[in-house]
């Protein structure tokens, strides 16, 4: 019975050891997965994904409370790479339902007050003081700051037109 | 044919013999067609940036004058087929499947058809090799054959590979055309000239012409027009689609696959269709630039087939009643070819250089039958041209995997169809392809959108910040300011209270 | 050497660790939907199976049967099973963190991956040699890698299949996971002589 | 933490060990071919589950994370080596009928499963309840498969139950006809009953959650 | 407007029901000569399949609410149903017809999601499922009775013993050639002594013994199967392979120790070797993609019947090579991709 | 918990990674040495009761008075390892019992035989097989009384050619659908007899001797 503790306990001590070095020797820091989320959302704190901005987003996708699809303007593209990051597989079936939105300013009522101009998070809107405003196509989300704070209503969201560069073949229906 | 073509004709084991349909039309000589009382001429007609336009609506324009000139370094111009007036500059339905509409230039006619005046060449052959491309791209030759690459970029291609070989593409795969089978027929002087100028502006050393083996009279006369050539060889190809593709011809005339990704230049070869060559040929000789091209008119929802040499711009539908209307019953309007053309929104859109054909297509000549799940029979497989698993791939995207099917090959889907003509399952397998790579452009657009997006955000972040700072020591320096002319002030007021006199409020 | 061979077909086809003998069950289930992590897997488990049989072959006959010790023997190859297993668990994390997040959860379970506890007791019980305990072993993991491929290569396809919404996911699996077995029980009464 | 409620109601249904979690398969597949046999593992399990459950509760503050699970594995052993013993010694007639599934609950990784995912951070109560509803709910998987498996296969159910439960339970034991469909009892069986199972636990759940949707609908109505 | 369809506006015509259509057309005549050696109860048999197999299907189709006649008259299940009853015992109760049909339909395909999702051969899952399940009925054979010969039973009397499943005359029972050896060799008997009939006669391909209807008429088969290979419907490579990976074993076997191993003539002939490698290895659904895929896969099965066969304990053993090798199918097509066209070492030099 | 601070501290350490560990093992292996001191003795007498038992059961009772468990001597036949286990009446050997093996479907089946002196199969058990359920499990107890029908037979009764299964052309039955697992034991139960006619005067013998 001593042989039995004594060469028992003699092995497990060795093993503890060599696990513990191990475990200092294999120490691997664990990765910022949060800052990293955060770093391939859009930043542009627009808040459609329902979070007060990017790293709440990112807080809630490291969490697995939110789903990779919750950025609107990182659309299906945003989504994959979220997917991938986090090691989830994803359907995008039903994010490309949602229809880009843009702003669009209508010039008979703008009063060229600038609040929109202030308001944009991502400097999609130019013109200067007192000067019709317009929306540069290629920087706007969509994500309506300029809406709400747009005193004369000038200001709108309508579905990003399609054009020939960006139309697409439709999925086939399934049989 | 000689052995060596048979041998390797026995080799293939891609590919498909689809009904030719080629009887319709292929004894009709090319005629002329009217000119239309409109012609609708899209900015767009080729691979590239859109032409910029250079008239203004309501001018009058005469015949070759240019409408928009090339707007970058892959474009072409566009001139006007006719003399006549600009009605208007906007947009307008144009030859695409999505049935968008697109800026294009509105022409009327007025049927005196004064031109502008054209150099020609006498000599062109005499021509130094830049010339010869200078001369192309000023004439907006582009890619008859479909592809509608400006055929001048093509032509540069020798700066920077050695080129050792010039394909003539006769293969003219598709099913119901028969325009470069007129056109080598009627025009074969003109195609080998053609040739041997594209050769001279490439630097190409030799010139092979391949001609798919269903065209006996086509190979007979451009061996004919050939023969004083020795640079020249014309070779016969099987019938076999698509045997016109561009990669399938190189690696069956010369025995070497075009690398992935990469351009048939690499390995020193350019292809060329025969139809680009004779528009280079006549673009040189007489210097009227590309306004007009051979279309073949067909299907049997058509009352007269024909080989028409029409004006670019020209509505389809004034092509269709010149060809005596459609017959009823016809289920389906094409641009091109049946396995890779397009269907077309409705007959209003126009001729575009692009147009090898229009065909009318009744209910018996389309595929019947709805598609089913695949049943792994693998055709798909053993037809697929350029050893794709075109089954793996549609069931990645219908699964929303189309990034998954980016590695079995998504990207070097030359979009042939013909995987779906033989599917015994009617999965619309080139569909999903273009889907799959549509979306994945889309994808790629929006992550190039969220990186803008991000840039800007950043700096604007910087900006306010640093505006937010510039605010703060601009009002530190205020405030120190203020302090300091307060303590002035207050020194002041100290002094001048000691001084006994009354304080002055700051 | 022959003797060997047909050990090593016997136990990973006829007496199939995961199919017949129902050892390994829960990686086979877990790890198996992509094939590279079915491969990974099913390398582990043969790194830590053969070494496993090996170190408690040792144990065994150096230290549990000299002394009779038998009652501590579940205890004391479980001890050395879940020691070794953990050194590959750092050692991956470490040197590829991509196999470690691949294998997740599933490494420390090669622990109670019931099959290395299981081949390790069966040689014990069996009172097999050194060498021919080391083939077990390795037969053992050979079979569990091989079953582990062919029913990820499966799982991969029915990803991309059209599987009824009450079938995806397990339950699919495990109907498949049954006609696997059904067809190993070709193998059944297999006998080379 | 957890309400009990809700740890009862994972180990029993939501993330029951073999229909939820997919773990602890081998015992699982390997003793249903009866639905006694697998009664009999499950409650064997149940015993140790708790037991380990409460002895890891209760060191977890002592435990570094890299030896942990050898030092919870050599636990679990020593418990089972333990019952078997007892068992063995005290408890000979029972032991012939469950000794086979002493020896198996070793190597059922749910049970380390539990102690690394529940009992190494939740107090001790909470890990003994979680122990018995993830025990019983293992028993509640192991008996609906064995039974089917064993109607299927030999036409029976709970045939033999009184040498595990004793005399007074062979009222238990059924036999509707002879023969039946080896498949059922041998190995593939197992997989394939499970398979089935879980199809039909997903098509009841969904049919359930239909019906409150649709209760809901008409209350909203209302 | 018209819809944006894609190209191409034009298709081939090949269709799923034409190319079952053509597989059933060739399995006619080997059915037709069955029914004639083994009498009404074979046709009862094969009746009972197909059509309780059609029934499933429509059911099953109906659950997952997927189509509809089309679906079912495209002719995958009614064919399955016949490979499936060409692989049962004549005589057998109508339950392991019908039981058989479910099997297959219901479980090895349609939990998988329907035609084409299955990765295993319906017909040989519901036969082995059955084998396993019910080794007594599904090992009972008989001696040839043919029709008008006087010998079988009525078409009324062998509906009863279809249904209600008498006894099977002791003077009919018999075993396959293949049982037969199983049986003296696990009594440990030497073939050449125990196994006198192993004359040419067992070879002579019109299959006047024991067996399944897709066991005899090899002729037939052989014919049925070219002319599949002829319409383009199966490819060569199958059938060569599955036919090379079991002769070269078995002839080295046999060369080797005649008295335990039967010649490659005998393996060729007897059991399912011939109807396996040309109607059910090649089930579309279930083999490689690929040219070499369907080389490695058709040699392994070969292989491995053999292997069954002569070693472990089932006398037949191609329908459990099929599912093995069913088994391996994702796994050979993924290593057998095609190389594509511009990748790899593909850059010959110009010609 | 009054030093989880030094505790926090204390646990990342190599040295107290490895005394947890031996800890651990050290009460664990302690803990077990203890219970198997204690439960040595009652399992012993349990495993031996059981076989006294299972021998009991192939043997007539009243036939014999000692404990054949414990009278018992190793013997070969062939290959295969024999324990005989020796019946006394009154010091006399009345019977004796075979413990052996045969190679059924799958692995080996363990079988005791009881043979009284005169050759006569007393009972036939099977200890422990792993043949199939459903098919080759009838030559259990608990499923069929297929193994009563040895007792009484002796070897010549029925004559050593009929010593089979019925489809071998004997006496015994097989199971419908399962012919090896019956042959494997109608083979074992006959070389046992065989085993007992060619040793027994040796075995009793020799017994009687020492
Ligand atoms: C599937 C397919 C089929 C084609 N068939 C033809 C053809 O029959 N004739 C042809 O000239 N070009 C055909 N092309 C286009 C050629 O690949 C190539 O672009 C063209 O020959 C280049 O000549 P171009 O620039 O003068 O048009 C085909 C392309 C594809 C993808
Ligand atoms: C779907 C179905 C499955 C059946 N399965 C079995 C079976 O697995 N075993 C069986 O013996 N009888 C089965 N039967 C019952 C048979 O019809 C028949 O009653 C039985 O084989 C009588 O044979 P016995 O001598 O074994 O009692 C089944 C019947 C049906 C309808
Ligand atoms: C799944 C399965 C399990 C089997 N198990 C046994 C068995 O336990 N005992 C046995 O003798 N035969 C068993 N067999 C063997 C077959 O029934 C074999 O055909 C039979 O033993 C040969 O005897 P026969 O001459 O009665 O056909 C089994 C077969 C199968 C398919
Ligand atoms: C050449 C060919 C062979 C076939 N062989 C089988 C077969 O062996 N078993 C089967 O169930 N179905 C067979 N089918 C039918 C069908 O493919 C099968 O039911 C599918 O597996 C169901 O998804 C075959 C079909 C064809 C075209
Ligand atoms: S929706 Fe996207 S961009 Fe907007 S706050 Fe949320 S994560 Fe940031
Ligand atoms: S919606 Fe308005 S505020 Fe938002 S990005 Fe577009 S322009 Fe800027
Ligand atoms: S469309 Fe693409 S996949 Fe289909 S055959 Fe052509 S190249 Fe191959
Ligand atoms: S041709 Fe159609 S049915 Fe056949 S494998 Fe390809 S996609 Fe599937
Ligand atoms: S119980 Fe989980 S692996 Fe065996």
């Amino acid at each position: 019975m001593l042989v039995a503790v004594a060469s028992l306990t003699l092995i497990a001590t060795l093993l503890g050891l060599i696990l513990g070095v191990a475990a200092k020797r294999f120490h691997v820091e664990p990765t910022e997965i949060v800052a990293e989320l955060e770093a391939l959302l859009p930043g542009s704190q627009c808040g459609q994904c329902g979070f007060p901005g990017c790293a709440g987003a990112a807080q809630a996708l490291a969490e697995g409370s939110a789903p990779v699809t919750l950025c609107p303007p990182g659309g299906p593209a945003l989504a994959q790479a979220l997917a991938d990051k986090l090691g989830v597989s994803v359907s995008l079936g039903g994010m490309a339902e949602v229809v880009p939105q843009l702003a669009a300013v209508r010039e008979e009522i703008c009063i060229g007050c600038t609040k929109c101009f202030k308001a944009c998070p991502t400097d999609a809107i130019h013109g200067a003081m007192k000067q019709i405003h317009s929306v540069m196509r290629e920087a706007c989300t969509g994500c309506g700051k300029c809406v709400d704070v747009c005193p004369t209503e000038a200001l709108e969201l309508i579905p990003m037109p399609t054009t020939l560069g960006t139309w697409t073949w439709t999925r086939p229906a399934y049989a | 044919m000689g052995f060596k073509d048979l041998l390797s004709n026995i080799r293939l084991s891609w590919g498909v013999h689809p009904e030719g349909h080629k009887d319709l039309t292929s004894e009709c000589g090319i005629s002329d067609m009217p000119m239309s009382e409109r012609l609708v001429l899209p900015l767009a007609q080729h691979i590239g940036a859109p032409g910029r336009v250079a008239v203004a609506p309501g001018e009058r324009v005469l015949r070759g004058q240019v409408l928009a000139t090339a707007s970058g370094v892959v474009s072409a111009p566009l001139h006007a087929p006719a003399s006549g007036r600009i009605l208007d500059i906007g947009d307008y339905p144009v030859p695409h499947p999505s049935g968008l509409t697109a800026p294009a230039i509105v022409l009327e006619p007025d049927g005196r058809d004064d031109s502008v005046e054209f150099t020609g060449c006498a000599d062109p052959l005499a021509l130094p090799p830049e010339d010869i491309a200078r001369r192309v791209a000023a004439a907006g030759v582009v890619g008859l054959g479909g592809a509608t690459f400006p055929a001048a970029v093509k032509l540069g291609l020798g700066k920077r590979n050695p080129i050792h070989t010039l394909l003539l593409n006769g293969g003219e795969c598709e099913p119901y055309l028969t325009c470069d089978d007129r056109i080598m027929r009627e025009r074969a002087p003109q195609v080998v000239e053609g040739a041997r100028l594209m050769a001279r502006a490439l630097g190409a050393s030799q010139i092979v012409i391949g001609i798919e083996n269903n065209k006996p009279t086509a190979i007979a006369a451009i061996q004919l027009a050939s023969v004083a050539f020795p640079e020249v060889t014309v070779r016969a190809l099987p019938a076999r689609y698509p045997m016109g593709s561009e990669k399938q011809l190189v690696e069956f005339l010369t025995g070497v696959e075009v690398p992935a990704g990469g351009l048939s230049a690499e390995i020193g070869v350019v292809v060329h269709n025969v139809g680009t060559a004779a528009a280079i040929s006549q673009a040189l000789r007489s210097g009227e630039p590309l306004t007009e091209r051979v279309v073949t008119v067909s299907g049997s929802g058509i009352a007269r087939p024909a080989n028409l040499r029409i004006a670019i711009g020209t509505p389809v539908s004034d092509v269709i009643a010149y060809c005596g209307g459609l017959k009823p019953g016809v289920a389906r309007l094409v641009m091109g070819g049946p396995m890779m053309g397009m269907i077309l929104p409705g007959d209003t859109v126009p001729i575009v250089k692009g147009s090898s054909g229009i065909l009318a297509l009744t209910a018996d000549e389309i595929p019947a039958g709805d598609p089913s799940a695949c049943i792994r029979c693998a055709s798909c497989v053993d037809v697929c041209p350029i050893g794709l698993m075109p089954m793996e791939m549609a069931a990645r995207i219908r699964a929303g995997k189309a990034d998954t099917a980016v590695d079995i090959g998504l990207k070097d889907c030359i979009g042939c169809g013909t995987c779906a003509y033989t599917c015994p399952a009617h999965i619309p397998l080139s569909h999903y392809f273009s889907y799959a790579k549509g979306s994945l452009a889309a994808g790629e657009r929006s992550r190039l959108k969220n990186e803008a997006v991000k840039k800007l955000t950043t700096a604007r972040t910087e900006r306010l910040e640093r505006e937010a700072q510039e605010k703060a020591e601009a009002a530190a320096r205020r405030k120190a300011e203020r302090e300091a002319a307060k303590k002035k002030a207050a020194e002041q007021a100290a002094r001048e209270a000691a001084a006994g006199s009354e304080g002055v409020p700051a | 050497m022959t003797e060997l061979l047909l050990l090593l077909v016997s136990t990973a086809l006829v007496n199939n660790v995961v199919l017949v003998k129902f050892l390994g069950l829960c990686p086979f289930l877990g790890v198996s939907r992509k094939l590279d992590a079915a491969i990974g897997m099913g390398l582990a488990t043969t790194f830590v199976l053969t070494l496993a049989s090996g170190a408690t072959w040792m144990l065994e006959h150096w230290l549990l049967e000299p002394f009779s010790l038998g009652y501590l023997r579940i205890v004391s190859f479980i001890m050395v099973i879940a020691a070794a297993v953990q050194f590959v668990e750092l050692a991956i994390k470490k040197t590829s963190p991509e196999l470690y997040q691949v294998l997740g959860i599933y490494l420390p379970l090669i622990t109670t991956n019931c099959a290395v506890l299981g081949v390790a007791l069966l040689n014990a019980q069996e009172g097999a040699g050194f060498l021919k305990s080391i083939f077990y072993g390795l037969g053992s993991a050979a079979g569990f890698t091989l079953v582990m491929v062919m029913f990820a290569g499966i799982r991969e396809r029915l990803e991309l299949a059209v599987v009824p919404a009450a079938f995806s996911g397990a339950p699919i699996a495990l109907v498949t996971a049954g006609l696997l077995s059904m067809a190993f029980m070709g193998f059944s009464g297999l006998s080379l002589n | 933490m957890k309400p009990y409620r809700t740890i009862v109601k994972d180990g029993l249904w939501d993330n029951n060990m073999v229909a939820g979690q997919l773990l602890a398969m081998c015992p699982a597949m390997a003793v249903t071919a009866t639905a006694t046999n697998g009664l009999g593992m499950g409650l064997a399990t149940t015993v140790v589950l708790v037991a380990s459950n409460v002895l890891v509760a209760s060191i977890r503050q002592l435990v570094p994370s890299a030896v942990r699970i050898p030092i919870f594995i050599v636990l679990i052993a020593t418990l089972v080596t333990l019952v078997d013993m007892a068992l063995n010694a005290w408890l000979h007639d029972l032991y012939k009928v469950l000794g086979l599934f002493i020896a198996l609950i070793v190597v059922n990784c749910g049970i380390l499963g539990r102690a690394e995912s529940f009992a190494s951070k939740s107090p001790i109560a909470a890990s003994a309840v979680d122990g018995l509803a993830m025990g019983l709910g293992f028993t509640l998987s192991l008996v609906a498969i064995g039974s089917v498996r064993e109607l299927l296969g030999s036409g029976s159910l709970f045939s033999q139950a009184h040498l595990l439960l004793g005399p007074a339970f062979a009222f238990l034991e059924m036999k509707f006809f002879d023969g039946g469909a080896l498949l059922m009892i041998l190995p593939p069986g197992g997989f394939i009953v499970l398979g089935l199972l879980l199809a039909g636990k997903r098509i009841w759940e969904a049919r359930r959650a239909e019906r409150r949707r649709n209760l809901e609908v008409s209350a909203s109505a209302a | 407007m018209m819809a944006a369809t894609h190209s191409p506006h034009a298709h081939g015509g090949k269709s799923i029901r034409g190319v079952m259509t053509a597989v059933m057309l060739a399995l006619t005549p080997v059915t037709l000569w069955g029914f004639y050696l083994f009498g009404w109860t074979a046709v009862w048999i094969w009746t009972l399949t197909v059509s309780s197999a059609l029934l499933f299907e429509l059911v099953c189709l109906n659950l997952a609410r997927r189509g509809g006649p089309a679906s079912l008259l495209d002719g995958s299940a009614a064919l399955a149903g016949w490979l499936l009853a060409l692989t049962l015992p004549p005589w057998a109760p109508w339950w392991i017809a019908v039981l058989g049909s479910f099997i297959a339909i219901a479980i090895a395909k349609h939990a998988y999601g329907g035609l084409g999702q299955n990765p295993f051969n319906p017909a040989m899952v519901a036969r082995v499922a059955l084998l396993v399940s019910f080794p007594l009925e599904m090992t009972q054979w008989v001696s040839p009775t043919p029709l008008f010969s006087g010998t079988g039973l009525g078409p009324i009397d062998a509906l009863e013993h279809v249904l209600f499943g008498e006894a099977i005359p002791d003077a009919l029972t018999s075993a396959t050639l293949l049982g037969h050896v199983k049986a003296e060799a696990s009594r440990g008997l030497d073939l050449l002594a125990s196994v006198p009939a192993l004359g040419p006669g067992l070879a002579d391909g019109i299959g006047r013994h024991a067996g399944s209807l897709g066991e005899t008429g090899t002729w037939l088969i052989l014919a049925g199967g070219l002319f599949l290979l002829f319409r383009g419907i199966i490819s060569w490579h199958i059938p060569l392979a599955v036919l090379t990976g079991l002769a070269v074993p078995a002839a080295i076997g046999h060369a080797i120790d005649p008295a335990h191993h039967l010649s490659a003539l005998h393996h060729l002939t007897a059991g399912a070797a011939l109807l396996g490698a040309f109607f059910i290895a090649t089930d579309l659904v279930t083999s490689p993609a690929t040219a070499p895929g369907r080389l490695v896969y058709g040699l392994g099965i070969g292989l491995l019947t053999w292997t069954i066969r002569s070693f472990a304990g089932f006398p037949e053993g191609f329908a459990f090579a099929v599912l093995l090798m069913n088994a391996c199918v994702p796994v050979i097509d993924r290593f057998t991709r095609p190389r594509i066209y511009g990748h790899g070492a593909a850059q010959r030099s110009a010609a | 918990m009054s030093e989880p601070l030094s505790l926090e501290r204390l646990r990342p350490t190599i040295p107290y990674q490895a005394a947890a560990l031996a800890v651990t093992v050290m009460t664990a292996s302690l803990a077990l040495s203890f219970a198997e001191g204690f439960t040595r003795g009652p399992i012993e007498h349990a495993i031996a009761e059981d076989t006294r038992r299972s021998l009991a059961e192939v043997l007539p009772t009243g036939s014999f008075d000692n404990d054949p468990g414990t009278d018992r001597l190793e013997a070969r036949d062939g290959d295969i390892p024999v324990v005989v286990h020796i019946a006394r009446q009154a010091g006399v050997p009345s019977a004796v019992v075979l413990e052996t093996s045969t190679r059924g479907y799958s692995g080996e089946i363990g079988l005791v035989v009881g043979i009284d002196r005169e050759g006569k199969v007393t009972g036939v058990r099977v200890t422990r097989h792993s043949e199939t359920p459903g098919l080759g499990d009838k030559i259990e107890v608990a499923k069929s009384d297929w193994v009563h029908h040895f007792v009484g037979r002796h070897l010549a009764d029925p004559d050593p050619a009929r010593w089979a299964v019925r489809k071998d052309g004997g006496v015994f039955d097989q199971f419908a659908g399962a012919t090896i697992t019956p042959r494997a034991v109608v083979g074992a139960v006959k070389r046992s007899l065989e085993l007992y006619a060619r040793e027994h005067e040796r075995w009793f013998a020799r017994r009687e001797a020492s």
